[in-house]
C-alpha cells in the first residue's frame, strides 16, 4: 500500500466519521465542529488529487467563514441540546436500512468494474510548475466568465435576501435620525394647548 | 345553397346574443327577457333558412363553411349539415324559443344569467350537430356542458348540487374517451374531418376500441341503460327550461353522435357489437319502463320515460346489423326504416318530452312541488292544461296520430325484421309507456279535487297557453304527416345505412 | 265520390273540432247542432254512398288520401276502401251514432261538460270512420286506436268519480295490450308482405301460405298462424275476448250513450270487422281460426253466466255484449264471417237499443242504476218498456227478431263447421242461448215488473222520458226487429263476394245456404231447432223466478253459494289482473328501481366511486403530515426506487 | 477561446434585467414609504422593457454564445417571453396586497426581477453550470420570498421546509450531474448528447440521469418529490405562491427540455419509463388529494401536481410534437395559475386572505364578474372546451397517442375527470351557494384589468389557439 | 495496482452522501442539523467533481466545485436567515414543530 492511499483511507476514515458525528450529534455545537472537521480532511483529499486551489478555497470559504456563521447562529439562537428522544431511536433503523441501500446501489455503479483504474488510470502527477490556482482562474474568466457573473449576482440575491429577513428596526429602541433633527425648528418643539375645563354636565 | 354563413349565423347569434343579454342585465337596468326573445326568434327564423334551401335530394353536406383554424392539426372550423343534423338544429332553435317563453315570468333569480345561458347553448347545441370537424365537435359538444351545469345549479331544486355535479361528471367521464378515440384517428388520418374519419380504414381491434370510446360518451349522452342514472337526478333538480333543453336536445346529441361517429367510423365494430346496443337499448325499454311506473315525481316519472324513448332510437339505429345477419347482407330493408324510425323518435321526443316538461313546470310554478300524490283532480281548476297534459301523455304513450307513434311504429316494423323478440319487447312500449303516461294523468289531472292546493290553482295564462299549444300543433303534425320531415332524411340516412353495410375491412 | 267520402269522415270531426274547442262560444245547443249536423251529414252521406256502391253496384273505390311517408318503398298512407262491408259498418256506425246524438240531448242535459260529450262523441264517430274506411293497416290502427282514446276520455268523462277514471285507464291499457299483439301482427306483414296495403297484402297472401317464421329458436311456426294470432289478439282486445274482456264491464262507469255507441254497438265490433276484414288471410290459418272459436266460444258462454248475478242494470247489458261479442267471434272462427258481420249489426241496433232503453230508465231513476231498487215501471214509461221488450226478444233470438236470424245462423254454421274447437264452441253457444235469455228477461222483468222497490221520492218523479230521448228507442227498434230480414243478401247472398274470403273447405255458409229457402223457411226452420226452445225455456224461467217465485233466485244464490261468489268476483280475473298484472308491474318496477338503479348503479357503481375516491383522498393525504424529514422520505424512497428500478430490475436490461 | 463582443448582444435582456434590478435596489433606498409605488412602476417597467428588448433583439436560428454555456434558440425567446409576462401578472397583482399588508418593500420586487433573472438564465443555459446556476439564483430568490413577510409562522414554516427540500434536491442533480460529467467527461450539454453515445457503461449514465430526473422532478413538483409543493403554496403569501406556482413552471420545462432531451436524448428511452411513473403518480395523487382540501391554494397545489403530471406526458411522448405540446401546456398553465392566485388576491383584503375554499361561497351574487372570470379559470383548468386548458391537454394527448400510448392517454382521461370534480366544485361554491361574506370587494382598476386580461386571455386562446400552437410547434427543432 | 482509484473516492463521496441524505430524515430535533447535513451533501458532490476532474484530466469539474461552494455559501446565508426569521416567529427550530400545514 502506498503512501498516498494510506493517507486517503486514513483521511477517508475520518471524514467518514466527521460526518457521522454530524448527524449524530445532539449538540448542534458539536456537530459544527465536525463538520469543520470533515471540510478540513476533504481538502486534504482534495490535495491528493491536485485542487489545491479548491482545498485552500475550502478551508478558507467553508471553514472560515461559512462554519463561522453556522457557529454564531447555533449560539445566537441559543439552542438547547435536545434530549435523545424515542422518535430518533424508533427512526434510526429505517435512516441505517434506507442509508445501507442507498450506499449499496450507488456502490454497485461506481465501483471498480465501471471506475476502477482499469478504466480510468490515475493521471499522471504534474510538474511542480503546474499551478492549479493559475489553471482555474484562465477559464474562470475566459470559458466560464457568464457563470462567474450569474455567480456574482446569486451572491447578492443572498444578502439581499439574509438582510430583507433579518434585518428589522426593534420597536423601542431609540436611533437618531440626522436629517430630522436638522429640520426640527422652535416651533415644532412646544406646543401650546387649550384645554376646556371639566365641567361635569357634559353627559 | 346561400351565399350568407347560414350556419355560422345560427351558431353565433346566440351565443353573441346571450353575453349581450347577460351584459345588459348586469345591473338590472334593461329587462333580459324581450332581447333574449328577439335573439331566440332571429335564430330560429334563421333555421328555417335551412329549412328551405336545403336539396332533399342529397345525401352530401350542404351549407358548408370551411375556415383555417388550428393549422397545426389541421382542425379547421368546418359546418355543414345533412338530412340527420338539419332536422335536429331546428329543433333546438324552435325549443329554444320555448324555453325563453317558459322561463318569463317564473325565474325571478338572475334572468339575465339565466336567458344568457339557453342562448349560448343554444348555439353551442346548434354547433354541436353542424359540425364536420372531430375537434370542432368535441369543442361544442364539451362547451355545451357549462351552461347546462350553470342552469342546473343555480336555478335547479334543492338537491340541485349533487344533480348537477353528477350531470357533469358523468357526461366528462364519457366524453373524455371519445376525444381519445378523436385523436386516435387524426394521427391516422392527418386531420380531423368527420368525412376523412369516415373514409378512414381501421382494423378490428382498433375499431371495437374506437367504438367503445364513442359509447361511452354516446351512451352517457343518450343515456342508454346502465348509465342513465344522471337523467332522472339532472331532470328533477333542473328548472322547467333546463329539463326542456335537457331532454329535448341534449339527449339526442348521444344519438347523433352514433349517427354521425360510431356508425360511419367503426361499422365492423358496430356490427360485431350490436347485440350491446340492442340489449342495452331494449333494458332501457323494458326495465326503465318499469321503473317509471313506480315513480312518484313526476319529472322523474318522465326523465325515465325518456330513457325508455331513447332506448327506442338507439335500438332502431342499430337494426341494420341484425337485419343483415338474417339476410346475409343480400337485403338491408327494415334498416333504413330503423333509423329514420330512430331519427324521427328524437325530433318527437323533443317535442313530447319538452312539452311534458314545461307541463311539470306549470305545475311546479303555481304549486312548487313535483310530487304526484300532492295533485289529484287538477282538471277541475285547470281543465285547459288538464287537456294539454292528457293529449302529451297521449302523445308520449305513443298514440297514433302523435309524433310519438310514428318513430315506435317504424322502429317496431323494423325491428321485426331482425328479430321476433327485439319486437316483442320493444313493443312492449306500447303497454309500458301508457301504464306510466296514463297512471301519472290519473293521479294528478283526474279525479276530485285532492286537496286545497289545487283548489286554488288557476289555469293556464296565455303565454303557457301559447307555448304548450305550439308544441301540440308539432306534435299533431308531425304525428298527422311525417313525410316532409322523413323526405329531408332520407337520403342521407339511405346513404349511410348503404355506406355501414360495407365493411371497412 | 271521394268527396263524399271524405266529407263523410271530416263532417264529424269538423263537428267535433266546433263543439271542443269553441264549446264556449257556440253554447250548449251550438254544440249539439254542429255535431248532430256532422254526424247527421255523415249519416246521410253513408246513403249515397250505399246507394252507389250496393244499389247500383258500382266498383268498390280503393285510393288514399294522402302519403304519410314512404320508407324504403313502403307507403305508408292515408286512404279508403269502400266495398260493400265498409258501407254497412258506415251505415251502422252513423246511424247508432246519430241516435246517439239525439239521445244524448236529453240524457246529458244537465251535465256540465255538454259541449265536451258532444265533442267527444262526434270525434269518435270520426275515428270509427277512419277505422272502418281504412283501405291499409296504418290507418286502421290510427283508427283502431283514435276510438280507444276517445272510449278512454269517455269513460272518464266524470272525471271526479274514482271509479271512472279508474276504469279508463284500465280499458286504455287492456286495450294496448291487445294492441300491443295488433302492432306485432302488422309488424309481421310489413316484414313479408312489404306493404300495409289490404289489397297488395291479400293478394299475396296465398303465396306465403307455407312460409314458416321461427318466434322460439328451433320452432317453424306458420306465419299466417303467427300473423292471424297476433291480429286476433288486437281484436280480443278491442271486442272484449277472454282474458282481455275485463275493461268492457267497468266501462260502464262512463254515461249511458256512449255505453251504447262505444260499448256496445260499434268500437267494441271494431275486431269483428277487422278480422272479417282480413279474412283473406284469417282463412289460411286453421290454427288461428280454431283459437279464435275458442276463445269467442268461452266469451260467449261464461260471459253470458255473468250477467246472471249483476244488479246493475248496465252491467247486465254489459255482459250481454260479452257474450253476444263472443258470438260473434265465434262466427269468425267457424268462418261465417258474413254471419258474424250480420250479427254485429243486428246486435249494434238492439244493443244500442237496449243501451238506450237503460239509460232511459236510469234518467228516470235519478242515476239509480241498481235493478233491485227498480220494478214495475211499465206504467211509467211505456214507449222505453215496449222498445225494451223487442230489444229483449231480438237479443235471446225471439224468431222473427233480427237477433233470431244473425244468431240462429251463427250456431248452424258452428254447427257445420268441422274445425277444431267446433264441437266445444257449438255447445257453447247453445248454451249460452238459454243463459242468454235467462238474464235478459231477468232484467227485463225486474225493471218493468214486479213491484215497485224504489223510494218514494223517486217513485213521485217517475215520467217516460222526453222525446229526444223515445224517438232514437223508436228508431232503434225499427231495425231490431227488421234488420233481419236482410239476411238474404247479407249472409246468403253475394253481398260479400269478393270481400270476404272463405276457403271452400271451411265455408259453413255455402253449406247452410244449400238448406236455406227463403226467410220464411228460416223462420219455421228456427222453429223447430233447439235453439229456439232453449231461448224460450230461459224466458219462461226468468218470468218464473223473478215475479212468480223470486224465493228461487234466493234459495238458489244460497245453496250455490260457491258458484254464485266465483260469478260475483266475475271468475277472479279483476282480482288476478290487480295483483298480479299490475302489483307484479309494480313490484318489478320497484325491484328495478330501488335494487338496480338506486343501490347498485348510483349506490355503488356512482356514488359509490366518488366515495372510494373521496375516502383516497382523506387517505392519501395522511401522506403528507407536514413534517420535514417525512417529506425528504418520501423523495429519497422515491430516488430509491427509480433507483432499484431503473438499475437492477427492469425487464430488458 | 475567446469571446467576441457580439455574444454580449444576445445577453442584453439579462444585462438589462440585472442593471434594472441593481439600480432599483439602489433607488429603493432613498424612497420615502408613500414613493414607494415608483420602485412598483420601474420593475413594471423594466419588466416590459424587456419583453421589447427580447422580443427586438431575438434572431432566427441557434447562436451558441460564452463557450457553449449560452444558448440563444427560438424556444428561449417563446418561454422568456411567456415568463416575463406572466411575471408583469405577478407583479401587478402583488401590489395591492403587499401593500394592505404593510410589505410593499422594494426588494420584494427586486427579488422577483432576480428570480426573472434567474429563469431567463436557466432557460437559456447550454452547460450544466449555467443550470445549476440559473437554478439556484431562482430558488434562493424564492425562498427569500416565501420567509418575505417575517412575522408570519406559516411563511417561515414553509420557507424553511422549501429550502431544506430544495437544497436536498439541489444536492442530488448537482449527484447526478456529477456522475454524468464522470461518464461523459464533460459538462457541455452539445458534448454530453454527443458522448452519451459511445459511453462504454450505459448504466453509469442510467444512474447518472436517475438523479437528474430526481433533481428536475423536484423542481416542477412531480411525485414522489412534491411534498414541498402544497405546504409552500399554502404558507406562503399569495403573491408568492403565484409567482411560484406560475413563471418557474416555465422555466422547469425549458430545464427538462435542455436536461432531458436536448443532453440524454440517446437515453429517451429510460427517462421516458421514469418521467411515465412519475406523470402517473402526480396525476393520480394530485387529483384525488386535491378533492380532500378545503384551503384553496393548497388544492391549487395539488392540481399543480397533476397538471405538472400532464405537462410531463408531452415530454414522455418524445417527438417535437411533444414537447410543443408540454412548451404549450407549460405556458399556458402559468397563465391560468396566475389568474387563479390573481382572483384570490383580488378578494382578499387586510387581514383576510380568501384562501379558503368557502371564501369563494356565492361569489356571483356578490361580483358576478369575478365569479365569471373564476370558472373560465377553473374550467380551463379541468380541461373543458372552449378554454385554453383545453387545448393544452388535447395536445399532450395527441402527442402521446401518436406514440401509441392509447393507455397512458387513458389513464390520463381518468385522473382528469376526478379533477374535473374540484374544479367544478368551485364553479358550485361560486355560483350555487349563498355568500358568507357580506364585505364588498373593493375594486381596484388596475387589478380588475389585470384579472380580467388573465382570464379573458385563456378564453381567447381557448377560442383561437391556432397562433399559440403554431408558435410552439415551429420554435422546437 | 497500486494507487487509488478513482472508484475509491466515488465511494468515499457515495457514503457520504448518503450520511447526508439519512441525517435530513432521522434528524428530528434541529433544523441546523440539517443545513450542515445540505453542506455535507455538497461535500460529497464537490468529491465526486473534484475526482472526475482530476481522473479525466478536466478543469471544468474543479470550475464546477468553485461554483457550488459560492453557491453553497449563498445557500446557508439565505438557509441560516429563514432560521433566524423561524425562530424568531415561533422561538424554536425544533423539525417537528414545523407541521402547522398538512394534508
Amino acid at each position: 500500500m502506498s503512501f498516498e492511499q494510506i493517507v486517503f483511507y486514513l483521511l477517508a476514515a475520518i471524514l467518514v466519521f466527521a460526518a457521522t458525528r454530524v448527524i449524530t450529534c445532539r449538540n448542534p455545537v458539536h456537530a459544527v465542529l465536525h463538520l469543520v472537521l470533515a471540510f478540513f480532511t476533504c481538502s486534504g483529499l482534495w490535495l491528493l488529487l491536485e485542487a489545491e486551489f479548491l482545498a485552500i478555497t475550502l478551508v478558507l470559504v467553508y471553514v472560515g467563514a461559512v462554519m463561522v456563521l453556522f457557529l454564531f447562529v447555533v449560539m445566537m439562537l441559543d439552542i438547547n441540546v435536545s434530549p435523545l428522544n424515542e422518535g430518533y431511536m424508533k427512526y434510526l433503523p429505517v435512516g441505517i436500512v434506507v442509508g445501507l441501500l442507498m450506499v449499496m446501489e450507488i456502490f454497485l455503479v461506481v465501483r471498480a468494474k465501471y471506475f476502477g483504474l482499469e478504466t480510468m488510470p490515475a493521471p499522471s502527477r504534474h510538474s511542480a510548475d503546474y499551478s492549479n490556482t493559475r489553471e482555474l482562474g484562465r477559464v474562470l474568466y475566459t470559458d466560464f466568465v457568464y457563470p462567474f457573473e450569474i455567480a456574482a449576482v446569486i451572491l447578492l440575491v443572498a444578502i439581499i435576501a439574509a438582510i430583507v429577513l433579518t434585518m428589522r428596526r426593534r420597536p423601542g429602541t431609540r436611533h437618531q435620525d440626522p436629517a430630522k433633527q436638522v429640520l426640527a425648528n422652535p416651533k415644532s418643539r412646544i406646543r401650546l394647548m387649550n384645554p376646556t375645563a371639566h365641567t361635569g354636565d357634559d353627559k | 345553397m346561400t351565399e350568407w354563413p347560414l350556419l355560422n349565423l345560427i351558431i353565433w347569434t346566440p351565443i353573441l346574443g346571450g353575453f349581450l343579454v347577460l351584459f345588459l342585465s348586469d345591473n338590472d337596468r334593461v329587462n333580459p327577457r324581450p332581447v333574449a326573445l328577439a335573439v331566440a326568434m332571429i335564430t330560429f327564423l334563421l333555421s328555417l333558412l335551412l329549412y328551405t334551401g336545403f336539396d332533399n335530394s342529397t345525401a352530401n353536406m350542404q351549407f358548408q363553411e370551411q375556415y383555417n383554424w388550428i393549422p397545426v392539426f389541421n382542425i379547421t372550423y368546418h359546418l355543414g349539415i345533412d338530412g340527420i343534423s338539419m332536422p335536429l338544429i331546428i329543433l333546438t332553435t324552435f325549443t329554444t324559443v320555448l324555453v325563453v317563453l317558459a322561463g318569463w315570468e317564473v325565474i325571478k333569480k338572475k334572468p339575465g344569467q339565466y336567458l344568457a345561458s339557453f342562448l349560448i347553448m343554444e348555439g353551442l347545441m346548434v354547433g354541436v350537430f353542424s359540425a364536420l370537424d372531430a375537434m370542432l365537435f368535441y369543442v361544442f359538444w364539451e362547451g355545451m356542458l357549462i351552461p347546462m351545469f350553470l342552469i342546473i345549479g343555480i336555478w335547479g331544486g334543492p338537491n340541485r348540487v349533487y344533480a348537477t355535479i353528477k350531470f357533469f361528471l358523468y357526461t366528462f367521464l364519457g366524453s373524455v374517451f371519445m376525444l381519445i378515440a378523436l385523436i386516435y384517428m387524426q394521427t391516422k388520418a392527418g386531420s380531423f374531418e368527420v368525412l376523412d374519419f369516415h373514409l378512414l380504414k381501421l382494423n378490428m381491434k382498433e375499431q371495437i376500441l374506437i367504438f367503445i370510446a364513442f359509447l361511452l360518451a354516446f351512451a352517457v349522452k343518450v343515456p342508454m341503460w346502465p348509465v342513465h342514472t344522471w337523467l332522472p337526478d339532472a331532470h328533477v333538480e333542473a328548472p322547467t327550461g333546463g329539463s326542456v333543453i335537457l331532454a329535448a336536445i341534449m339527449l339526442k346529441i348521444g344519438g347523433y353522435g352514433f349517427l354521425r361517429f360510431s356508425l360511419p367510423i367503426t361499422p365492423d365494430a358496430s356490427r360485431e357489437l350490436d347485440w350491446l346496443i340492442i340489449f342495452m337499448s331494449l333494458v332501457a325499454v323494458v326495465y326503465i319502463g318499469f321503473v317509471a311506473l313506480v315513480q312518484s315525481d313526476m319529472k322523474k316519472l318522465i326523465a325515465y320515460s325518456s330513457i325508455a324513448h331513447m332506448g327506442f332510437v338507439t335500438l332502431g339505429f342499430f337494426l341494420l346489423f341484425p337485419i343483415m345477419e338474417n339476410t346475409g347482407g343480400a337485403d338491408l330493408s327494415g334498416a333504413v326504416m330503423g333509423m329514420e324510425g330512430g331519427m324521427i323518435q328524437m325530433i318527437s321526443h323533443g317535442f313530447i318530452s319538452g312539452a311534458l316538461f314545461l307541463c311539470v313546470g306549470v305545475l311546479y310554478d303555481r304549486m312548487h312541488s313535483r310530487e304526484i300524490g300532492d295533485y289529484g283532480g287538477v282538471v277541475n281548476t285547470m281543465p285547459i292544461f288538464a287537456a294539454f297534459m292528457v293529449f302529451f301523455a297521449m302523445a308520449n304513450s305513443g298514440l297514433p296520430g302523435t309524433s310519438g307513434f310514428v318513430g315506435e311504429f317504424m322502429i317496431i316494423l323494423a325491428s321485426f325484421k331482425a328479430n321476433f323478440w327485439f319486437a316483442f319487447l320493444a313493443a312492449t312500449t306500447l303497454i309500458l309507456g301508457a301504464a306510466y303516461s296514463l297512471w301519472m294523468v290519473k293521479r294528478v289531472v283526474f279525479g276530485d279535487i285532492g286537496n286545497e292546493e289545487v283548489a286554488k290553482l288557476t289555469d293556464v295564462t296565455a303565454r303557457e297557453k301559447l307555448i304548450l299549444g305550439t308544441l301540440a300543433v308539432a306534435v299533431l303534425a308531425l304525428g298527422l304527416w311525417p313525410a316532409p320531415l322523413q323526405e329531408v332524411m332520407r337520403a342521407s340516412v339511405e346513404n349511410l345505412v348503404s355506406f355501414i353495410s360495407i365493411s371497412k375491412l | 265520390m271521394e268527396k263524399i267520402y271524405l266529407a263523410i269522415v271530416l263532417s264529424p270531426l269538423i263537428g267535433a273540432m266546433l263543439a271542443g274547442f269553441l264549446g264556449k262560444a257556440i253554447g250548449r245547443s251550438g254544440a249539439h247542432w254542429a255535431t248532430i249536423l256532422g254526424v247527421g251529414t255523415a249519416f246521410v252521406l253513408s246513403l249515397v254512398v250505399f246507394n252507389h256502391i250496393v244499389l247500383e253496384n258500382a266498383e268498390p273505390f280503393n285510393g288514399s288520401v294522402y302519403t304519410w311517408m314512404v320508407s324504403e318503398g313502403i307507403k305508408f298512407e292515408i286512404g279508403f276502401l269502400i266495398d260493400k262491408l265498409t258501407v254497412l259498418m258506415m251505415l251502422v256506425v252513423t246511424f247508432v251514432s246519430l241516435m246517439v246524438h239525439i239521445y244524448t240531448i236529453g240524457y246529458m242535459r244537465e251535465d256540465p261538460g255538454y259541449q265536451r260529450f258532444f265533442s267527444y262523441i262526434a270525434l269518435f264517430t270520426f275515428a270509427m270512420l277512419m277505422l272502418v274506411m281504412s283501405n291499409n293497416f296504418l290507418q286502421l290502427f290510427f283508427g283502431w286506436e283514435a276510438v280507444g282514446l276517445v272510449s278512454y276520455l269517455l269513460i272518464g268523462f266524470w272525471y271526479t268519480k274514482p271509479t271512472a277514471i279508474y276504469a279508463n285507464m284500465k280499458a286504455f291499457l287492456v286495450n294496448r295490450v291487445g294492441d300491443f299483439g295488433f302492432l306485432l301482427g302488422i309488424a309481421a306483414i310489413v316484414m313479408h308482405f312489404n306493404s300495409l296495403d289490404y289489397a297488395e297484402v291479400f293478394a299475396m297472401a296465398p303465396s306465403l301460405v307455407d312460409s314458416t317464421m321461427q318466434v322460439l329458436p328451433g320452432k317453424d311456426w306458420s306465419l299466417m298462424s303467427v300473423i292471424c294470432i297476433c291480429l286476433f289478439i288486437g281484436a280480443m282486445g278491442k271486442s272484449a275476448q277472454v282474458p282481455l274482456h275485463v275493461w268492457l264491464p267497468d266501462s260502464m262507469e262512463g254515461p249511458t250513450p256512449i255505453s251504447a255507441l262505444i260499448h256496445a254497438a260499434t268500437m267494441v265490433t271494431a275486431g269483428i270487422f277487422m278480422v272479417a276484414r282480413m279474412s283473406p288471410l284469417f282463412e289460411l290459418s286453421e290454427t288461428a281460426l280454431s283459437f279464435i272459436l275458442v276463445i269467442g266460444s268461452i266469451t260467449a258462454l261464461f260471459m253470458g253466466f255473468l250477467g246472471l248475478v249483476q244488479n246493475d242494470i248496465k252491467r247486465v247489458v254489459a255482459y250481454s255484449t260479452l257474450s253476444q261479442l263472443g258470438y260473434m267471434t265465434v262466427a269468425l272462427g267457424a268462418s261465417a264471417y258474413a254471419a258474424g258481420i250480420f250479427h254485429l249489426m243486428t246486435h249494434a241496433f238492439f244493443k244500442a237499443l237496449l243501451f238506450l232503453a237503460a239509460g232511459s230508465v236510469i234518467i228516470a231513476m235519478h242515476h239509480e242504476q241498481d235493478m233491485r231498487k227498480m220494478g214495475g215501471l211499465k206504467k211509467y214509461m211505456p214507449i222505453t218498456y215496449w222498445t225494451s221488450l223487442v230489444g229483449s226478444l231480438a237479443l235471446i233470438g225471439f224468431p222473427g227478431f233480427s237477433g233470431f236470424f244473425s244468431k240462429d245462423t251463427i250456431i248452424e254454421a258452428v254447427h257445420a263447421s268441422h274445425l277444431p274447437g267446433a264441437g266445444f264452441a257449438y255447445i257453447s253457444v247453445l248454451i249460452g242461448v238459454f243463459v242468454t235469455a235467462l238474464y235478459s228477461f231477468r232484467m227485463f222483468f225486474l225493471v218493468f215488473h214486479t213491484e215497485e222497490r224504489m223510494d218514494e221520492h223517486t217513485r213521485s218523479h217517475l215520467h217516460e222520458s222526453p222525446w229526444v230521448v223515445t224517438l232514437p228507442l223508436v228508431l232503434l227498434a225499427i231495425p231490431s226487429v227488421f234488420a233481419g230480414y236482410l239476411i238474404d243478401p247479407i249472409v246468403f247472398g253475394d253481398f260479400f263476394k269478393d270481400i270476404i274470403h272463405v276457403r271452400p273447405e271451411h265455408d259453413v255458409i255455402h253449406h247452410l245456404g244449400e238448406h236455406y229457402h227463403g226467410i220464411m223457411g228460416f223462420v219455421t226452420h228456427g222453429l223447430k231447432t233447439l235453439p229456439f226452445w232453449l231461448a224460450l225455456s230461459g224466458l219462461i224461467t226468468a218470468w218464473f223466478i223473478y215475479t212468480r217465485k223470486p224465493q228461487i233466485a234466493a234459495n238458489a244464490r244460497e245453496k250455490l253459494s260457491f258458484i254464485h261468489s266465483v260469478l260475483e268476483n266475475k271468475y277472479g280475473f279483476d282480482r288476478f289482473n290487480e295483483i298480479v298484472f299490475a302489483g307484479g308491474a309494480r313490484a318489478i318496477g320497484w325491484f328495478f328501481w330501488k335494487l338496480g338503479d338506486v343501490l347498485l348503479i348510483d349506490g355503488f357503481f356512482v356514488n359509490g366511486s366518488a366515495k372510494v375516491v373521496s375516502w383516497l383522498s382523506g387517505v392519501v393525504r395522511q401522506v403528507q403530515s407536514g413534517y420535514l424529514y417525512h417529506y425528504a422520505f418520501s423523495m429519497i424512497i422515491g430516488l430509491l426506487m427509480l433507483l432499484s428500478w431503473f438499475l437492477w430490475l427492469r425487464p430488458g436490461l | 477561446m475567446s469571446i467576441e463582443a457580439s455574444e454580449f448582444r444576445l445577453l442584453i435582456p439579462e444585462i438589462f434585467v440585472l442593471t434594472m434590478a441593481c439600480l432599483i435596489l439602489i433607488m429603493d433606498l432613498f424612497l420615502d414609504k408613500r414613493q414607494r409605488h415608483i420602485t412598483y412602476y420601474l420593475s413594471q417597467a423594466t419588466v416590459l422593457l424587456t419583453i421589447v428588448l427580447t422580443f427586438v433583439l431575438k434572431e432566427p436560428g441557434v447562436h451558441l454564445a460564452f463557450t457553449g454555456t449560452y444558448i440563444a434558440d427560438p424556444m428561449s425567446v417563446v418561454l422568456k417571453i411567456a415568463i416575463y409576462i406572466i411575471v408583469f401578472l405577478a407583479f401587478l397583482y402583488s401590489r395591492y396586497y403587499l401593500e394592505l399588508r404593510g410589505l410593499f418593500k422594494g426588494e420584494y420586487y427586486v427579488l422577483g426581477l432576480f428570480a426573472m433573472l434567474g429563469m431567463m438564465i436557466m432557460v437559456s443555459a447550454h452547460h450544466m453550470l449555467t443550470i445549476y446556476l440559473g437554478l439556484e439564483l431562482l430558488s434562493l430568490c424564492l425562498y427569500a420570498m416565501v420567509a418575505f413577510n417575517r412575522d408570519a409562522y406559516s411563511c417561515s414554516e414553509a420557507a424553511m421546509k422549501y429550502f431544506v427540500l430544495g437544497a436536498l434536491a439541489s444536492g442530488m442533480l448537482l449527484y447526478g450531474m456529477s456522475i454524468i460529467y464522470g461518464a461523459t467527461g464533460s459538462l457541455d450539454i452539445s458534448v454530453i448528447s454527443l458522448n452519451t453515445a459511445t459511453v462504454e457503461h450505459p448504466r453509469v449514465l442510467t444512474f447518472g440521469l436517475v438523479f437528474l430526473v430526481v433533481g428536475l422532478a423536484f423542481k416542477l413538483g412531480a411525485v414522489p418529490f412534491h411534498m414541498w409543493v402544497p405546504d409552500v403554496y399554502q404558507g406562503a403569501p399569495t403573491p408568492v405562491t403565484l409567482f411560484i406556482g406560475s413563471a418557474p413552471k416555465i422555466a422547469a420545462f425549458a430545464l427538462v427540455m435542455r436536461v432531458l432531451v436536448e443532453s440524454m436524448g440517446n437515453l429517451i428511452d429510460q427517462w421516458q419509463d421514469m418521467l411515465t411513473i412519475i406523470a402517473v403518480l402526480s396525476l393520480a395523487l394530485g387529483n384525488v388529494v386535491a378533492i380532500a382540501q378545503t384551503n384553496l391554494k393548497r388544492m391549487l397545489a395539488y392540481s399543480t401536481i397533476s397538471h405538472v403530471g400532464f405537462l410531463l406526458l408531452g415530454i414522455i411522448a418524445g417527438t417535437s410534437n411533444g414537447y410543443a405540446a408540454s412548451m404549450f401546456y407549460s405556458i399556458t398553465y402559468a397563465l391560468m395559475a396566475a389568474g387563479a392566485f390573481g382572483m384570490i388576491i383580488v378578494l382578499s383584503r387586510a387581514g383576510f386572505e380568501a384562501d379558503k375554499i368557502d371564501d369563494f361561497k356565492g361569489l356571483n351574487e356578490r361580483h358576478p364578474w369575478y365569479a365569471f372570470l373564476m370558472m373560465i379559470l377553473m374550467f380551463s383548468m379541468a380541461g373543458v372546451p372552449p378554454t385554453v386548458g383545453f387545448y393544452a391537454k388535447l395536445n399532450v394527448l395527441q402527442a402521446i397517442i401518436e406514440q401509441d400510448m392509447i393507455w397512458l392517454a387513458g389513464i390520463t382521461v381518468f385522473f382528469s375527470v376526478i379533477g374535473a370534480f374540484y374544479y367544478i366544485r368551485m364553479v358550485k361554491i361560486m355560483y350555487f351557494d349563498d355568500p358568507v361574506e357580506t364585505q364588498p370587494i373593493a375594486s381596484r382598476f388596475d387589478l380588475d384589468f389585470g384579472v380580467t386580461i388573465n382570464s379573458l386571455a385563456v378564453l381567447f386562446l381557448g377560442l383561437f389557439p391556432g397562433w399559440l400552437l403554431a408558435v410552439c410547434s415551429t420554435t422546437l427543432p | 495496482m497500486e494507487g487509488i482509484a478513482l472508484s475509491d473516492y466515488l465511494i468515499l463521496g457515495a457514503v457520504l452522501f448518503c450520511l447526508s441524505v439519512v441525517g435530513i430524515f432521522i434528524n428530528r430535533k434541529n433544523v441546523i442539523i440539517l443545513l450542515m447535513a445540505i453542506e455535507l451533501m455538497l461535500l460529497a458532490v464537490n468529491i465526486n467533481f473534484v475526482a472526475f476532474s482530476y481522473y479525466l484530466g478536466d478543469t471544468s469539474g474543479q470550475v464546477f466545485v468553485f461554483f457550488i461552494l459560492t453557491v453553497a455559501a449563498a445557500e446557508a446565508a439565505i438557509g441560516l436567515a429563514i432560521l433566524v426569521v423561524l425562530f424568531r416567529n415561533k422561538q424554536t427550530i425544533n423539525v417537528d414543530d414545523l407541521g402547522s400545514m398538512k394534508g
